[in-house]
């Protein structure tokens, strides 16, 4: 693995990720966010985790980001007042942001290069899943159909009214 | 390219989430926020699995797998609820959800 | 370390060639595919399409591209420019992504990828939002209208598309396009192709797969995101010159990639259809495929009028997603039951058996009734 | 055998369909019983071809009931000859009075009523019949008060029907204490309430071994039952009211269900009161030869100088049931239940036939309102007269003659004393006589101030008579000496004929006093009139028989006299004693109650009050820091995340 393009893919979703969490406007920040899952999938890909990387790109660009825009394009905001900033978040932000840095820095025990590994293939993680987490799988479907369930009971239009 | 400098990497995403969703005052910027958050988390465990000593086991990747599975269950569930509480209060600005104020 | 460096140097290189080669070749393929596309609906219309620039008027896909070129590019004053800029680049580019991932022929895949067919799906929904990028930024109620009603029936097709891909993944255990299309090479009998297109199931899942893929490239009779006649050109109402070109660029090629999907997954991907057929290069048995499913692509178009969206999203949710359901339980019935003549009967009772209680209970019983004219007092 | 339980379930499912039913179809219900009791009829008559195959025959099927702790209540079924030969009688006399009741019943409101009634009576006495527990038996024995009380007040409007339920009830429940006391007694002793149970039931020798010298109390005890039920003196008081019932409930009453129950009771526990017999003696059945003959004797006088119809009959029936006694208790069981049996067919035959009588003269109950009814009513005469000389005990003809022989055989060889067999002669002439009385003035004569116009009665309630008729004749067939087949059969030996024994000097005994009663009866009530000769001649007796022998007036005066005052006492201790001591205990509590009040509001409310004020206090500063929005929380989360990292720093 190369530091030039770790430089890179970190440097680009840092930048993308400020401009998702600083934007003033909405969208941008939404469309910025979705870029940075890009950068993220690349990490991923980087690491050898090529199946997550593709998963993290589809549902997040593919479903959660045209989600959010759509939340957006449905709830037309009052602009001036939702521009606000809370400077408070910014002073926890950094305090949390210098108390990991110093918990990484102090710990010795990570500053490791990474093992020669073969790469991940989707056979084995299929197999992991459908084997050693069939129940977490399971579950996790379970899951995903009550927030289905759950979420269009919630945005359905109340008929009584 | 070592462990720690991947969890620099992972600490200031999900320091900017932090950030996003404690500062913003818009409810879809917590969201985004939560989200960012968790691929941060995401990173770790992947980080943690590629540079720990059973790369055979892809037990983060699994972990990993299931937290972007819940973290759409999570948004999906999210994002309704700032659509039913938009029909509710006509705003999505979290500072007038004070209705719990004690 | 520098042998690491030439890896890396021959990695580049490699993929350099690769991406100019896809290119090259999709590129001349839009091209002619435009004025064939015209000539064709020309001859379907019975009129002659384009015929000035060159012999046949092959050179007219040149002349339009120079007309694209040199045409004054209008961004409209209260648009986003940056996101309406961005829209058509992201498109052309997931397209072209999506492009990288289908052998089109023995040795031919471009990039190797072990969830090759999860990365077209990856790339591929990433559409959805540059479409939605394109429609908001140009700040157009149009545009907006577009955009909307485009994600919409991505959304809802999305589904049945990849729905009635997981039958074939699970039969050939791998999301390996190379693979999937090595597991269509034998021949029953000696004679007819291991395709998968000829069992039960995958001829149900190629035809879902084709209507899908029909909406996803926003094709006639799905054009509803674009219909003239409706919102003006929907999403692409306030692009003009070079970015509208792009935009129609990114549409044709994304009909490439999925009917070159449809060939590796359905049609056996580069394999000749008879054994003794094998001598013909298989990149031109792909290209062949491609062609007989573009020609369908057309030929639907100057066939079928425009549906209407709703009788659309119904289609899709009360028709499309059972039925993809139905072939992954049909496939893997087919699969258990050991991919011999009575599998094959079993699969086909299954796929039945669904189909016809759908039929029986979307029966909206509506009739066919004189039209009654109803005017304004 | 083991489908014997179906014989009485038969009637109380058709009751119970019945009362589900309601009251929308009357003539439905009644249809419903009758087929109900012919179905039981018919399986009576299938349960009685076995016994008639080995003499002696006895088929039991015990089951387990439940079980508490280690032991387990186990009751059961039983069939021989006794039961099945009550059986054959409850069912077949119980379907004549059922047949009946249609035509009596007919302009009746409660008609389904009436019939679900009637139903559950005859299944509930079957019950009896068939029970191999004295548990079982006691449950059914209830089951039968419980629907004697519904029959008796079943004219619930009539006050004096719904005091005659209860005195029957109450009555009959003071006998049963004694008998429940008896079955307690006797689980105590033997462990098991079973009669037969392979050698181990409680009348079989190992059972009825472990009962010891306690045999003769147990005995009285449960004889203490069959008093009341069968009303004996001095329970006897509840059966003559019971005549506020419907005529087809009395019918029931006497002839085939509540009163045989008693007799049927001591015939079954017989071997209880035979043990330790000596000579065919022993101290309980003493007991009950003289309960008998006193009751026979009294109730024989009572039913001299009584003026309605049915009472006369009812005394005739105690009195009866005061012979069957005697023959239980002098030895001759199957003399008794020979009688009992037979007394079941002319008994019926009489109440219907006074109910045809009441029935035609629209309920006039009074004897000297009736008269010269013989020619109006022939069919109801004769098989009136059937009836009468059956009970009268007129020989050779008629079933009541021969089993009053057989009983008073029985008497005259009982060893002890003579003075029951002299005394049961003298009932003998004393029912020859009440009985003529009562069909001269009922029959013959002139018409006295009752109806102008009496007719006969319709074919349902004519049919039933005359069947009774058939069977009180007809059934001396196997009754006589000279073919003792009915004997044999409940002895459980071989039958043997011998025409040489029809006639014997004993029959000439009784033909000689029946032969005087009936004619002192002619005698004496020839010369009809509105005062009855008796009470011309003796003023003074006639008054003492007529009012019961003050029997009712003794118990007002005396028993219940005393309980009014044991009442009236208990209530004033409970107003002035126990009250007081509850107020005072009261009074103590509520003392108690204003201290710990006190404690309450100004120790542990204030406490708690203080408590409060300051956890509100705490809550309204904790309160301001919860804003309601989400991000402060957030925020807080996130340092508390930073606090717990940088304490596991500290620490490690």
């Amino acid at each position: 693995m190369n530091i030039f393009v770790f430089g890179i893919i970190a440097s680009f979703t840092l930048i993308v990720a400020l401009a998702a969490a600083t934007l003033p406007k909405l969208m941008h920040a939404a469309l910025s966010f979705a870029v940075m899952f890009l950068g993220i999938s690349a990490f991923f890909f980087l690491l050898g985790a090529e199946f997550v990387g593709l998963v993290q790109v589809f549902v997040y660009i593919g479903a959660v980001a045209v989600l959010i825009v759509f939340t957006i394009l449905l709830t037309p905001h009052d602009v001036g007042n939702v521009r606000g900033f809370g400077w408070s978040g910014v002073v926890v932000a950094i305090a949390v942001f210098g108390g990991l840095i110093w918990a990484i820095v102090k710990t010795k025990s990570v500053a490791i290069a990474p093992s020669v590994a073969k790469a991940l293939t989707v056979k084995q993680i299929g197999e992991a899943l459908m084997i050693s987490y069939v129940w977490p799988l399971l579950c996790v479907g379970v899951l995903l159909t009550a927030a289905l369930i759950g979420a269009l009971i919630l945005v359905m239009e109340d008929k009584r009214s | 390219m070592t462990l720690s400098t991947l969890l620099v990497v992972s600490a200031t995403l999900f320091c900017l989430g932090l950030f996003a969703a404690l500062s913003r005052r818009h409810a879809i910027f917590i969201l985004i926020g939560i989200e960012m958050m968790l691929a941060a988390a995401n990173i770790n465990f992947i980080a943690f699995w590629r540079f720990g000593p059973h790369t055979a086991h892809p037990t983060g990747v699994i972990v990993a797998i299931f937290a972007i599975a819940i973290a759409a269950a999570e948004a999906a569930v999210g994002l309704a609820m700032v659509i039913a509480v938009y029909r509710h209060f006509r705003t999505t600005n979290v500072d007038q959800f004070n209705q719990l104020k004690g | 370390m520098s042998g690491r460096a030439s890896d890396l140097l021959i990695q580049i290189v490699s993929s350099l060639l690769n991406i100019v080669a896809l290119l090259g070749v999709f590129l001349t393929l839009f091209a002619l595919m435009s004025v064939l596309e015209r000539k064709i609906l020309g001859r379907m219309q019975n009129r002659y399409g384009p015929n000035r620039v060159g012999p046949f008027g092959l050179f007219q896909p040149v002349a339009d591209g120079i007309k694209m070129l040199i045409k004054e590019d209008i961004v409209p004053a209260r648009a986003d420019k940056i996101v309406h800029f961005l829209a058509p680049v992201l498109i052309a580019a997931a397209a072209i992504l999506s492009l990288g991932v289908i052998p089109y022929g023995r040795n031919m895949t471009p990039f190797v990828i072990d969830g090759g067919i999860l990365f077209f799906f990856a790339v591929g929904s990433a559409t959805e939002l540059t479409v939605f990028m394109a429609g908001w930024g140009s700040n157009n109620k149009y545009s907006m209208l577009g955009a909307m009603r485009a994600i919409a029936q991505m959304i809802s097709y999305e589904l049945p598309l990849i729905i009635t891909v997981l039958p074939v993944v699970m039969v050939v255990g791998s999301l390996n396009p190379d693979k999937i299309v090595f597991a269509q090479k034998y021949y029953y009998f000696g004679f007819l192709p291991h395709w998968f297109v000829l069992t039960p199931w995958g001829a149900t899942a190629f035809a879902l797969f084709f209507v899908s893929g029909l909406v996803e490239s926003n094709r006639t009779p799905f054009d509803v995101p674009e219909g003239e006649s409706e919102i003006v050109a929907g999403h692409m109402t306030e692009y003009s010159g070079f970015k509208y070109a792009t935009f129609f660029m990114a549409e044709y090629l994304g009909m490439f990639a999925v009917s070159g999907l449809a060939v590796t997954l359905f049609l056996g991907g580069w394999h000749a259809p008879l054994p003794w057929l094998a001598f013909i290069p298989s990149y031109l048995w792909f290209f062949a495929k491609l062609s007989v499913l573009l020609f369908v692509f057309i030929w639907v178009r100057g066939t079928l009028p425009r549906i209407r969206i709703d009788q659309m999203m119904n289609f899709a949710w009360k028709f499309m997603l059972p039925m993809a359901f139905t072939c992954v339980v049909a496939a893997a019935v087919w699969h258990y039951a050991g991919h011999r003549l009575l599998a094959w009967l079993w699969s086909l009772a299954v796929i039945a058996v669904v189909y016809f209680a759908l039929s029986i209970f979307l029966d909206t019983r509506k009739k066919f009734t004189p039209r009654r004219y109803r005017f304004v007092e | 055998m083991n489908t014997v339980w179906l014989i009485p379930a038969t009637p109380i499912v058709v009751a119970l369909l019945i009362l589900s039913l309601g009251k929308t179809a009357p003539g439905l219900s009644a249809v419903f019983a009758v087929i109900g009791q012919i179905a039981a009829l018919i399986m009576s008559f299938v349960a009685f071809f076995p016994t008639l195959h080995a003499h002696g025959f006895r088929g039991v099927e015990n089951f387990t009931w439940f079980v508490f702790g280690n032991q387990s209540l186990r009751i059961g079924f039983v069939l021989d000859p006794l039961a099945a030969a009550m059986m054959m009688m409850i069912t077949l006399v119980g379907l004549c009075i059922f047949v009946f009741s249609i035509g009596y019943m007919a302009d009746d409101k409660n008609l389904s009523r009436f019939f679900a009634y009637l139903s559950f009576f005859s299944g509930a006495m079957l019950g009896v019949v068939v029970a191999n527990s004295l548990l079982l038996l006691f449950i059914f024995w209830e089951l039968v008060g419980l629907a004697s009380y519904l029959l008796i007040g079943f004219w619930i409007e009539r006050p004096s029907a719904a005091a005659a339920a209860k005195k029957a009830f109450i009555t009959t429940r003071v006998g049963d204490m004694g008998f429940f006391l008896g079955i307690l007694w006797l689980y105590h002793n033997s462990g098991t309430l079973l009669f037969y149970d392979n050698g181990h039931g409680c009348l079989e020798s190992a059972g009825l071994a472990m009962l010891g010298t306690s045999a003769t109390f147990i005995a009285l005890l449960i004889f203490c039952g069959a008093i009341g039920k069968s009303g004996q003196f001095p329970l006897h008081v509840w059966l003559p009211d019971a005549m506020e019932g419907p005529t087809p409930v009395s019918a029931l009453i006497h002839a085939a269900t509540m009163v045989a129950a008693g007799v049927f009771l001591v015939a079954r526990v017989y071997p209880i009161f035979s043990v330790g017999a000596i000579n065919g003696v022993t101290s309980s059945l003493a007991v009950v030869v003289w309960i008998g003959v006193i009751t026979g004797l009294m109730a024989a006088l009572v039913a001299v100088a009584q003026s309605d119809i049915k009472r006369i009959l009812a005394y005739s029936t105690v009195s009866q049931l005061g012979l069957m006694m005697v023959s239980l208790g002098v030895g001759g069981v199957a003399a008794g239940i020979m009688h009992l049996l037979a007394h079941g067919f002319f008994k019926a035959l009489l109440f219907l036939g006074a109910g045809s009588v009441i029935h035609a003269l629209h309920h006039e109950q009074d004897i000297r309102k009736m008269g010269g009814l013989r020619r109006a009513m022939p069919v109801t005469f004769a098989t009136y007269a059937i009836g009468m000389m059956a009970l009268s005990g007129v020989p050779f003809f008629f079933s009541g003659g021969w089993t009053k022989e057989e009983v008073l055989h029985a008497t005259s060889s009982w060893p002890s004393s003579h003075i029951p067999h002299y005394l049961m002669l003298v009932g003998v002439v004393l029912t020859a006589l009440y009985m003529s009385r009562q069909i001269i003035y009922v029959f013959f004569g002139n018409r006295r101030a009752a109806e102008e116009h009496p007719h006969e009665s319709r074919h349902v309630m004519t049919i039933p008579l005359i069947v009774l008729a058939v069977c009180a004749i007809l059934f001396s067939v196997v009754l006589t000496p000279g073919w003792p087949w009915l004997e044999s059969y409940l002895t459980g030996h071989a039958p043997q004929f011998d025409s040489r024994l029809l006639f014997q000097p004993m029959i000439l005994l009784s033909l000689g006093l029946v032969g005087t009663g009936i004619a002192l009866g002619v005698w004496m009530y020839h010369a009809t009139s509105e005062l009855d000769p008796l009470q011309r001649k003796l003023p003074a007796l006639f008054r003492f028989l007529e009012n019961k022998m003050w029997i009712d007036e003794i118990y007002d005066r005396t028993i219940i006299a005393l309980g009014a005052l044991f009442a009236w006492l208990s209530d004033w201790m409970d107003r002035y004693v126990w009250d007081g001591i509850v107020r005072d205990v009261g009074a103590i509590g509520q003392l108690f109650g204003k201290l710990t009040t006190g404690t309450d509001e100004r120790v542990i409310n204030a406490g708690v009050d203080e408590g409060t004020v300051g956890a509100q206090g705490f809550g309204r500063v904790m309160s301001r820091w919860h804003s309601g929005q989400i991000q402060p929380y957030l925020g807080a989360v996130a340092l508390g995340m930073l606090a717990l990292l940088l304490l596991y720093a500290w620490l490690g």
